[in-house]
């Protein structure tokens, strides 16, 4: 990259209204010169800003996955200034896309491994990048069992629903949805926290056993009591780590949990190499 | 708020403070008449507009 | 030594024997000359680290809110004006805080004295009224009236206003003829002139905020320059951007600032920071007969209404 | 390598020549605060004489604004929209009397700007097109611990060449092809002694740093563990003091920690990076308000730990200071990095 602040002339393909509260949505961006897309080559747990002239840039997970050619796409939660100003863009704007950013979830350490991939909430994203990554048929025969925890708020509030149905219809991969909470009576898989969820369907780990987390640091903190009571060693505890970044390439100096910083060295961490560092993330 | 500004070297004429009832109709049209007058004889301001590229 | 700081180490060990606070806020020597650093002892042989001399130029009242449990303070009038502004405030109840007076002869300006020398300063030392500096070159004998802060050259507080015991003995206060001339030369430019004499003031400044963040009443958890929803101000060294930064905070000290010199006192790049709340202050005094942090029983002007209020600006 | 003198009397005549082909940077007196070292005009001469500068070299490569992207929003253009370099100059450039430590400190900040992974161009073009024209510092101030890390009043690291001031001239060392490309612009060619001239600079150097009288303790800091000294319990002695101005880091010359900020004027955007600091709460809070540096303790351990340990083990290149005493005399409480740094050097966790 010969310029690392030069993003990518993207267009907005698609927005998609992601959960029931409409505070997340998913954008599909092109890119508009040819060849970007070639550059652009990532990895399932990487990240990338999205970069909106004269208003900012956020550092987001990308949700699409390398198997998935001709697009890009972010699902993003309303928050600040320059999350709610791209709620606002329509299909046809013009905006960047820097990246991809950061490190991916170690897929050839992975290869002949069963994977637990546990997520809460809207943290999901490189999480289903990472799954349709896994269940390409290219790809599937490389790993063994594939076990997914996904919880969120209610029904409506869990990301790219379809596809969970989808996966839940699978021999090759076991979903355990849940909600914290919900109202309706044909909702049929699990109801309670991540944590427990874990606890009681994540498989018991072997040596052979890793465990992807991502979710927000409160998920996190209480999973890993579960993995541990699981079998899990730190090292087999893989996680993705998120904190406010500007530059994205080790250079800013915000995103550091002690020399480590997250947007180069991380997002993703072995629990093994969190227990060595700061816990100021 | 007006003597802060002057004191800085805003000019005094380019901020009115007036107390109208919304039922003062002419009032208001006076005021603003004389805001724009005054305003214009000082010209464009040039004082903390911001001026980047 | 210093009969005062003498005073001061048995007030504070006393206080934290008889466990009457748990914590006491004053100042400790510094590391190189002319410097002292704000010091929290909480216990008995902490005592000993605390100090007080003309080079204690911050205000403490900005150390005295948020802590936890009943503190001890020690304050010369401007903290002690700006300990009762907390409390008119409720920032500080004052059952929190044991206050120990010291009267004050003022503080030294570091840039005035730094400027007589050619290299830098190595030594100083204070006796009574008379100052001795040193730097590699050259050691100089300076009355300490000679080179006070503007500020405390004209304050009218060098007694605190409020405390529960003195460690020294109170001082003559100065009566001055005019308590503004600073803002009276300003005012007596032309408007062109001000303009340029604020662009000339500010243009050093690097916003590395020591002025706000050493100035007592700017405690806002979340400063309007900081503020990133909607963002107010620019956050580069665009000199709109750093003009509004000091003007805005100006206003936000109307009728509040006591003119402690905090902020001066801060400045790495010696601005005079004051400059923008004095002509506040004067007018606070000339329009509502007001003087910040004198009464804990008194509403500010601003924050409160009288149908005496003058309203000539209106129209 | 080699050593040419410069007759005062030149001094003024060569530094106009090379005004030709180099911008010229270097310190410049301020009415009111020792010296910012600055752009000088085509009239303005280096103020080779100042003993101090509050705010250190690193602006030259690293201003504390700097666009860094523009971008048209009027959808009338061709490629609106889209985000392009700003165009800063990036013609050579020459500073004068930069001080050896702030030289040495730009070596440091380029461990940061240029990675085997990324390449900051604007840093790194900056760098390249610059030349660093140092002096010695014959009589160090008493804030000066610079020999301590690994650097010193007469240090060449990172300087293409060294001046020293003999009253009536300056022997200059012209280390790099860069600093020798400088001097044949200013015309300044008389050669002196290589043998004599370098006996000279290392009895100038010996002499100044017997002036030093300052240091730092680092020796023990590799072998500490990283979790003991963030959790020791010295922190909140040492940032009680504290008023999270960003002062320490902005007059600091290795503190390359930046902002990146957008604006809009009506139909053009800009993008800037702005020095930011580690003090302020804002650094790292989260857009959900979570902020892992939440608490001043946090933030102060952090800047301690970032220069004296983080650093330090990153990269193997001694600590992120270059001992130049600016945070030391500019702190506005204080706070003072020798003290903290033995604190760290000396601690011992206890079990």
């Amino acid at each position: 990259m010969e310029n690392p602040y030069m993003p990518y002339p993207v267009r907005i393909d698609d927005i998609e209204i992601a959960t029931e509260d409409r505070s997340l949505k998913t954008f599909k961006f092109v890119f508009l010169n040819q060849g970007d897309e070639e550059k652009f080559a990532y990895h399932a747990g990487q990240f990338a800003e999205l970069s909106i002239p004269g208003v900012g840039e956020i550092p987001i997970g990308i949700a699409s996955s390398p198997v998935e050619k001709g697009f890009v796409k972010f699902t993003v939660f309303r928050t600040g200034v320059v999350t709610s100003h791209l709620h606002n863009m329509k299909v046809g704007d013009i905006m960047g896309l820097r990246g991809p950013l950061g490190n991916w979830y170690p897929w050839d350490k992975l290869e002949n491994k069963n994977v637990v991939i546990i997520g809460g909430g809207f943290a999901f994203t490189t999480l289903r990048s990472s799954i349709v990554y896994m269940l390409d048929p290219a790809n599937r025969s490389k790993f063994k069992n594939i076990d997914v925890v996904y919880g969120a708020r209610s029904p409506g509030m869990l990301l790219y629903r379809e596809e969970l149905f989808e996966w839940e219809k699978r021999d090759d991969i076991n979903m355990h949805i849940t909600v914290d909470g919900t109202d309706d009576p044909s909702w049929k898989y699990h109801k309670g926290f991540v944590p427990q969820v874990v606890e009681q369907n994540a498989p018991q780990a072997d040596a052979d056993t890793y465990a992807i987390i991502c979710g927000p640091p409160i998920m996190i903190k209480f999973t890993q009591p579960s993995l541990t009571k699981l079998g899990y060693k730190s090292h087999q505890i893989i996680m993705s780590l998120e904190n406010r970044m500007k530059c994205g390439i080790g250079m800013c100096g915000r995103c550091n949990i002690g020399k480590e910083l997250v947007c180069k060295d991380g997002p993703v961490f072995t629990l093994d190499e969190i227990n060595l560092t700061p816990k100021e993330y | 708020m007006g003597n802060l500004l002057e004191h800085m070297g805003v000019e005094r004429d380019r901020v009115h403070f007036s107390w109208i009832s919304s039922a003062e109709a002419t009032k208001f049209v006076d005021v603003v008449k004389e805001i724009s007058e005054k305003v214009r004889a000082l010209g464009p301001n040039k004082k903390f507009v911001k001026d980047y590229n | 030594m210093d009969t005062c700081i003498q005073k001061i180490r048995e007030l504070a060990a006393d206080l934290l024997e008889r466990g009457e606070v748990e914590k006491v806020i004053g100042f400790a020597q510094g590391t190189i000359p002319m410097a002292t650093s704000p010091i929290s002892v909480g216990t008995k042989q902490g005592v000993d680290n605390l100090v007080f001399n003309s080079t204690c130029g911050l205000n403490l009242a900005n150390f005295a809110s948020r802590q936890k449990g009943k503190i001890a303070i020690i304050a010369k009038g401007c903290d002690s004006r700006n300990i009762v502004t907390h409390i008119v405030e409720n920032q500080l109840q004052r059952d929190q805080v044991y206050i120990i007076g010291v009267p004050c002869n003022g503080m030294v300006d570091k840039f005035k004295i730094a400027a007589l020398f050619e290299d830098e300063i190595t030594g100083f030392a204070e006796d009574g009224g008379t100052l001795t500096v040193s730097s590699s070159l050259q050691t100089k004998t300076l009355k300490k009236q000679e080179y006070l802060r503007e500020n405390c050259l004209l304050c009218t507080h060098k007694n605190p206003v409020l405390y529960d015991v003195l460690a020294g003995e109170l001082v003559e206060e100065q009566v001055l003829e005019n308590a503004f001339p600073d803002v009276d030369k300003i005012e007596a430019m032309d408007v062109d002139g001000r303009w340029q004499y604020f662009q000339r003031l500010t243009q050093n400044c690097i916003r590395c905020y020591a002025c706000r963040n050493a100035c007592p009443i700017c405690y806002c958890p979340t400063c309007f320059v900081d503020e990133a929803g909607p963002q107010w101000v620019g956050k580069g060294q665009n000199k709109t951007d750093v003009d509004t930064f000091h003007f805005l905070r100006a206003f936000h000290c109307a009728g509040r600032c006591t003119d402690c010199g905090a902020c001066v006192e801060a400045c790495p790049m010696g601005i005079n920071v004051r400059d923008f709340t004095r002509k506040l202050n004067k007018d606070a005094l000339e329009l509502f007969g007001w003087e910040a942090g004198l009464d804990i029983s008194k509403r500010p002007p601003l924050d409160a209404y009288s149908p005496q209020d003058p309203d000539d600006f209106i129209k | 390598m080699k050593f040419i003198t410069i007759d005062k009397k030149d001094w003024t005549k060569g530094i106009d020549n090379s005004r030709k082909t180099y911008q010229l940077f270097g310190p410049v007196k301020d009415e009111k605060n020792g010296c910012k070292i600055t752009k000088l005009d085509t009239n303005v001469l280096p103020d080779m004489d100042y003993h101090e500068s509050v705010l250190s070299a690193k602006s030259v490569l690293f201003p504390q604004t700097e666009t860094i992207l523009t971008t048209s929003l009027n959808e009338s253009v061709e490629e609106h929209h889209v985000m392009k370099r700003a165009k800063n100059d990036y013609t050579p450039r020459a500073v004068l009397g930069i001080r050896p430590y702030d030289a040495k400190a730009i070596g440091l900040v380029k461990l940061n700007f240029d990675t085997k992974e990324y390449r900051d161009p604007y840093w790194c073009d900056a760098y390249e097109a610059t030349t660093f024209i140092g002096l010695g510092i014959t009589r160090p101030g008493p804030f000066d611990f610079s020999t301590s890390v690994g650097c010193g009043p007469f240090c060449e690291e990172g300087l293409d060449i060294l001046l020293a001031d003999l009253d009536d001239k300056y022997l200059a060392k012209v280390i790099t092809p860069k600093g020798e490309a400088y001097a044949a612009a200013c015309g300044f060619d008389t050669p002196a002694d290589d043998k004599e001239s370098q006996a000279l600079f290392d009895i100038l150097r010996k002499e100044a740093e017997k002036n030093i009288s300052t240091s730092v303790d680092t020796l023990n800091l590799k072998e500490k563990n990283l979790l003991d000294l963030h959790e020791a319990p010295f922190w909140d002695d040492v940032a009680f003091a504290c008023i999270n101005c960003g002062t320490c880091t902005y007059v600091c010359p290795t503190c390359w920690c930046f902002d990146i900020q957008d604006e809009a004027k009506l139909k053009e955007s800009a993008r800037f990076r702005n020095w930011d600091t580690c003090m302020s709460p804002l650094f790292t809070r989260h857009a959900t308000g979570h902020n892992p540096r939440g608490a001043k303790v946090q933030r102060v351990r952090q800047r301690f730990m970032h220069k004296l340990k983080y650093f330090l083990d990153k990269y193997d290149q001694g600590i992120m200071c270059v001992g130049c005493g600016r945070c030391v005399k500019s702190c506005p409480v204080n706070i003072d990095i020798r003290q903290v740094a033995h604190t760290m050097n000396t601690y011992e966790k206890k079990d």
